[in-house]
């Protein structure tokens, strides 16, 4: 057992972070960026002027494949190269959903064509890629979606609305999946497809979260196009595909998520003073803080073992849920405590009381960590049936064709 | 064995529920929330034509006279319909202490405009973060003027006068101050719940009347009073949410069926009704001791502020987390919730700060 | 708002104190008894004594009808003699079953003979009775039970196993709920009986819990013979009378559970030093112990605002499941954190520490008061769905006859 | 990076595990419940000869010298079969105190016998009730001689000295004592987990041996080791317990399906498979910083301890909830794991007292 790399490990380290040292300067604030900053076209050229840079000199998409632009790299120095760039100051990301979920969908389930076509801009961050699953009337049930494509010659006509689409006013593509079959299970009738983002009959509407963000979108389709060359695998072969995307987007693990929140909860309870006394003095507060420190360390030892894992070339299973269901409840309670402590000015998001505020705008934050990309009660059911072998959920909509699933109450009269 | 109002009272109870559904939906809350105005000006005049803020103070003085049961009533449908006007600090604080510890002249200045609304009060004692007990306070009185800095104080830029905690020769007391007077700068403060506006407030010498009764004991009273009042205002405001919540996951379907129906959901829904059940019983029994002079008032105050701010915090979370995604945007009301909820839990001292008090209170009551 | 009684109330309180005054000696100890007390005939012949001291003073069982021994009382004067009575010292109650759920049960669905029969003897306490209901193998789900009976003639011979019955080998009878139809739905093929327990073919055999309490018991029947005038209500009925006894378990409310532990935990703290000093001084303690009380005077409390409501004529519902659900969780973690301030001493039984021995005995007890009668789960579920109106649980038999009914994993092969 | 046990570790596991699995089934744990006898003899003789108390031991001891990642593994296993054998106290304490801290004639008079079995050590260092920190005892040693009460020791009944924290002229130390020798007297106690015996040891001047390194200092880091140690025994006995649940949970219907399909049920298991994930990592750094005599040994003892002691609770306090009324019965083994979990949790001072220590450390290792 040691935390030291093996000697190709500290190798890739070595380059990796002297490259970054000569294109970057060392990150100052280890604070975690929260979902929901708002992008700028500014923003957005910084990140793309990054990517190509690191595209350049080969330090873009690392695990994929070399003809792509990739590396060819293993998953532990994927894993090594993500901890070295977080040490350094970088533009916000508008790559990861394209280079976390979009890439390696089309690397899965594409076609050599498909992959030449948007693989290699992928890299080069020439092209930004959105997401477009979820839908109002299915979030967590993603089976249950609605929107739909008919095919007409060779092309498919879509209609219906997205959701929690990240940046979509920024991207070029899509990946998109639709219900072509609503006589058959909800599971059997979708096809997976990549959609122009240009497209006419597409209108992006931001959404405002309640702490004021607008990370995501709303995107309606109104007879959108799609160019049947734009079908990723098989028509009614969607769900297979979108768990291939599902399972990448599940996969960032070694985060520690929240554990840079609690160091530095410490930090600022060890400045604070609860009624003329120091904080620290209070047993209630000292406690609290030990269970705090305990789970989110926990959380990173867990992120290790993970590494630990990939650097032995397994790759990690459903428990990588584990780091979001725990880490965003704990940062929520952390948060809460932390605006306990301050008393009356946990009433303000104010300069006059800064570091308050701090807390005061997680507190906004934290509710929607737990609910996207799987809520709190989805990742049990993930850990409960995946990781402990546990039974499935009773089902209602068992053996029925998705049209006759029940959507809403029975009518009354 | 009556532990339960009257059916008068409750008479009142649907009469002011009534009057803010139909003035004060949530998108009032809202307006406030999103907009410039620091309160719903036409809302608290209303309120005042209603007799709420003149509830308890006697008819003499322009109030309606009736008694704390009935200003409790009052409490849970403000806190019900998350009103954006300032109630608490106004009627539960600046209203009492003037009330219990102003001379016949400050009564007979103040009380009827408070009464009709023509008049707002406010509570200034904080002045810095982790402050929760007012004997920490660093604001001084000398030949009758006050200096010091308070922050945040809630309604602190719409307030006519604040009653201010202060010592004068190392004696704690309380003060009341013209806002709009020498020696008061006040700005207006970025809010957590922009739908209750929060100010700083810096006196440098301002004129201020001292209220003769205020010793430190008829603060810790006056504390007490408003926090069995703020509490009927949070079960009122975990109520609602709760109501909001059942409506949304029994008509939301997921899998073919209302997420309702998910025990993930429907057990921790049991839950939040116990927990509030628990909130509203011990706020019930604190509104007894406090219609009654009950020597228990303190006691049951600390037991009724801790379980109603826990109430509602919890339920609050779990409001936002049940509606999913759409419960994490501005749109949905969910928030309002959120925001109100904490509002109300650091206004007068954290339950953090009562739980303390409580076991002082409880070792008191034993060895009485 | 008061809680002061009527006149007509306090008039009743004075009679009945005065009553107790001259009969028993007012109670030392508030110690709540926990389930699990070994009952030796002793005990039982002091218990029916007592209870025989009653009726013969018209104070036993005072809601029933006068004509069967009864005194036609409220149930607010009910409640009023309840509280009386637990301020005198009285031996362990044997008739709980008997007079809690078995007469309420046959007054409600008996006949007029069967009334004569059982109701008066029941008052007296020259009758023991108990409750056959549970079975291994149908706990929560008490429909899915496996005893039958059959009808022979003009009598039914019953064989099955029943659990969890209290005193059964003090008993004279026994109310019992067996499935009679297996081929219809589950609730359908049930029938209610009464059964004499000195029948040949019980077999009684005591459950040894984890305090190493002996208070419930197995009870086997082999045979065992009922006449059909001891079947109570319809054949197929059962389930409708079994509704009934079981209401009538959930009725026991203004208990306040835990209020009494709770007491004594503070109690327990004041005196306690952790490391030298004062256990109070630490704010942890004194949080905790804040948060303890606000839960258990909110039971308190509660149990007053139902008796309000016995005093206005209502019936309390469903919410009375809330004092076992909140109050058997809070003691449990009230002996946890108890044996947790002890140290090392937690690991004692002994009347070396008799506190903590206290402590600890109460930790063991208090897993068995979460799940008799309903556990925390099926009370959620009760609280849920009777008070909130939420759906019930997606069902597996729903619709199914008993046979078909699946009761345990499908065979391998 | 290679955060994980070694092949070879993981072998030696097994073959504890394969060897507990036949020598130390529940059945052992619940006969010593059951009986008589304070532990099981014949397994604490086995053990020995699988090397496990000499685990840490040097070869030229009659020790197996493994390291301490090896006798972590054995630690866990230990506590995967609630072994009832006096382990933790003579293995991770008595034996740990006498190969750092004891004299080379104390080393080489105890450790051959503590590795061979045919000796049993224990620590004695509570006093009384509230009692966490070793510092706080009354204990006292003059001219070689010590006296005081220590109430309880664990294993005190059999051990055959007790490695005894007192004061010399107001300075804490260790002292090793005979408790078979003169000016002690022992009783054994009623024990909330019989599996594990528990005594009464009162010294009146009997002779004692200091072990000269065991200043303040030593004594922290001697509980600290404890503490990782004892952790993997806890987080043994949590995957145990999860274990036998799942299988119950899986093989009992009601409704017409497994409890396990119920929310209610299979949430609660992953939040339990949770909390015991969190504690195994920081167990596993903890070994780490035990094995490397890390500096960061002090804050990743008090992260596994407290870890541990929780999951391990919470794990049996669900696993009884969950198997019902049957796992209300002695005859089932649901208790003895609720019984193990306490019994350890109270062993080398509670969660409650590591949580203090680790802010502490904390904030000390921040200040370096």
């Amino acid at each position: 057992m040691d935390f030291n790399d093996t000697p190709d490990e500290a190798a890739f380290r070595a380059e990796a972070r002297s490259w970054l040292e000569q294109n970057a300067k060392p990150r100052t604030s280890l604070t975690p960026t929260i979902s929901g900053e708002d992008l700028t076209p500014e923003i957005v050229k910084q990140s793309q002027a990054w990517q190509k840079k690191k595209a350049d000199a080969g330090w873009a998409c690392i695990t994929w494949p070399k003809e792509y632009g990739g590396r060819g790299a293993s998953p532990i120095q994927n894993a090594i190269w993500g901890q070295e760039q977080a040490k350094f100051e970088t533009p916000p990301d508008v790559f990861s959903i394209g280079i976390g979920m979009c890439g390696p969908t089309i690397l899965t389930h594409g076609t050599p064509e498909q992959k030449k076509r948007w693989i290699p801009k992928l890299v080069t961050g020439e092209e930004i890629w959105c997401q477009l699953f979820s839908e109002p009337s299915a979030g967590s049930d993603l089976a249950g979606l609605r929107t739909t494509a008919v095919k007409q010659g060779d092309e498919w006509v879509v209609n219906g609305q997205k959701i929690w689409t990240s940046g979509a006013q920024w991207c070029q593509w899509g990946i998109l999946v639709v219900r072509t079959d609503p006589t058959v299970a909800k599971h059997a009738g979708l096809t997976f497809f990549v959609v122009d983002m240009r497209s006419p009959g597409i209108e992006i509407r931001p959404i405002t979260q309640i702490n004021r963000g607008q990370g995501f979108n709303e995107v309606f389709f109104t007879d959108v196009r799609i160019p049947d060359d734009q079908r990723i695998d098989a028509v009614g072969n969607g769900w297979a595909v979108s768990i291939t995307t599902l399972m990448n987007e599940r996969m960032s693990i070694g985060s520690g998520m929240g554990v840079g929140a609690i160091e530095e909860l410490v930090d600022y309870i060890e400045g604070l003073e609860i009624d003329g006394r120091p904080a620290l003095e209070d047993r209630q507060v000292r406690e609290r803080v030990a269970e705090f420190v305990v789970k989110a360390r926990g959380l990173k030892y867990t992120g290790l073992r993970s590494l630990s894992a990939l650097s032995q070339g397994k790759t990690p299973g459903p428990e990588a849920s584990m780091g979001k269901l725990v880490g965003g409840l704990l940062q929520q309670h952390a948060a809460s405590f932390a605006m306990e402590l301050a008393g009356a000015s946990s009433a303000l998001l104010d300069a006059q009381a800064p570091a308050e505020a701090a807390w005061q705008e997680r507190y906004l934050s934290l509710p929607g960590l737990r609910i996207a990309g799987g809520t709190d009660e989805i990742l049990r059911n993930i850990i409960a049936e995946r990781v402990l072998g546990l039974p499935p959920d009773a089902r209602a909509d068992k053996g029925l064709a998705f049209k006759d699933i029940p959507t809403g109450p029975p009518k009354r009269g | 064995m009556n532990f339960d109002f009257s059916d008068e009272q409750k008479l009142l109870q649907q009469t002011a529920r009534d009057y803010l559904a139909e003035h004060s939906p949530l998108a009032t809350c809202r307006s406030i929330l999103e907009g410039a105005e620091p309160y719903a000006a036409t809302l608290w005049k209303g309120a005042a034509e209603m007799g709420w803020q003149g509830a308890v103070i006697p008819e003499q003085y322009g109030g309606a006279g009736f008694g704390y049961l009935e200003l409790a009533m009052i409490a849970y449908e403000v806190g019900r319909a998350l009103a954006p006007i300032p109630f608490g600090p106004s009627v539960f604080v600046a209203t009492e202490a003037i009330l219990r510890h102003g001379s016949d002249a400050q009564k007979s200045a103040w009380l009827p405009k408070l009464a009709n609304g023509s008049a707002i009060g406010t509570f200034a004692f904080a002045e810095k973060p982790g402050q929760n007990a007012v004997e920490a306070i660093a604001a001084t009185v000398a030949g009758g003027r006050l200096s010091g800095t308070k922050l945040p104080v809630a309604d602190g830029d719409v307030a006519d006068f604040a009653v201010v905690a202060a010592k004068e020769g190392g004696m704690l007391g309380l003060y009341r101050i013209e806002l709009a007077g020498a020696g008061v700068a006040r700005s207006r403060l970025d809010a957590f719940d922009p739908s209750r506006s929060q100010a700083r407030i810096d006196f440098d010498g301002a004129r201020c009347e001292r209220l003769p009764g205020a010793d430190a004991t008829a603060i810790a009273r006056l504390l007490d009073r408003a926090a069995v009042l703020t509490a009927f205002e949070q079960i009122g405001g975990a109520d609602r949410a709760l109501e909001i919540t059942r409506a949304f996951i029994v008509g939301r379907y997921a899998f073919g069926k209302p997420i309702a129906a998910n025990q993930a959901i429907k057990h921790r829904m049991a839950d939040l009704w116990c927990e509030i059940e628990i909130a509203r019983s011990n706020a019930y029994y604190a509104a007894f001791t406090l219609a009654n002079e009950d020597p228990e008032l303190p006691v049951a105050a600390c037991l009724a502020r801790i379980a109603a701010a826990d109430a509602f915090e919890k339920t609050t979370i779990e409001m936002i987390e049940f509606h999913g995604g759409v419960g994490y945007t501005w749109e949905y009301d969910c928030h309002l919730f959120y925001r109100r909820a904490k509002q109300l839990a650091g206004l007068i001292g954290t339950p953090k700060y009562w739980k303390n008090l409580l076991v002082d209170r409880l070792r008191a009551a034993k060895a009485a």
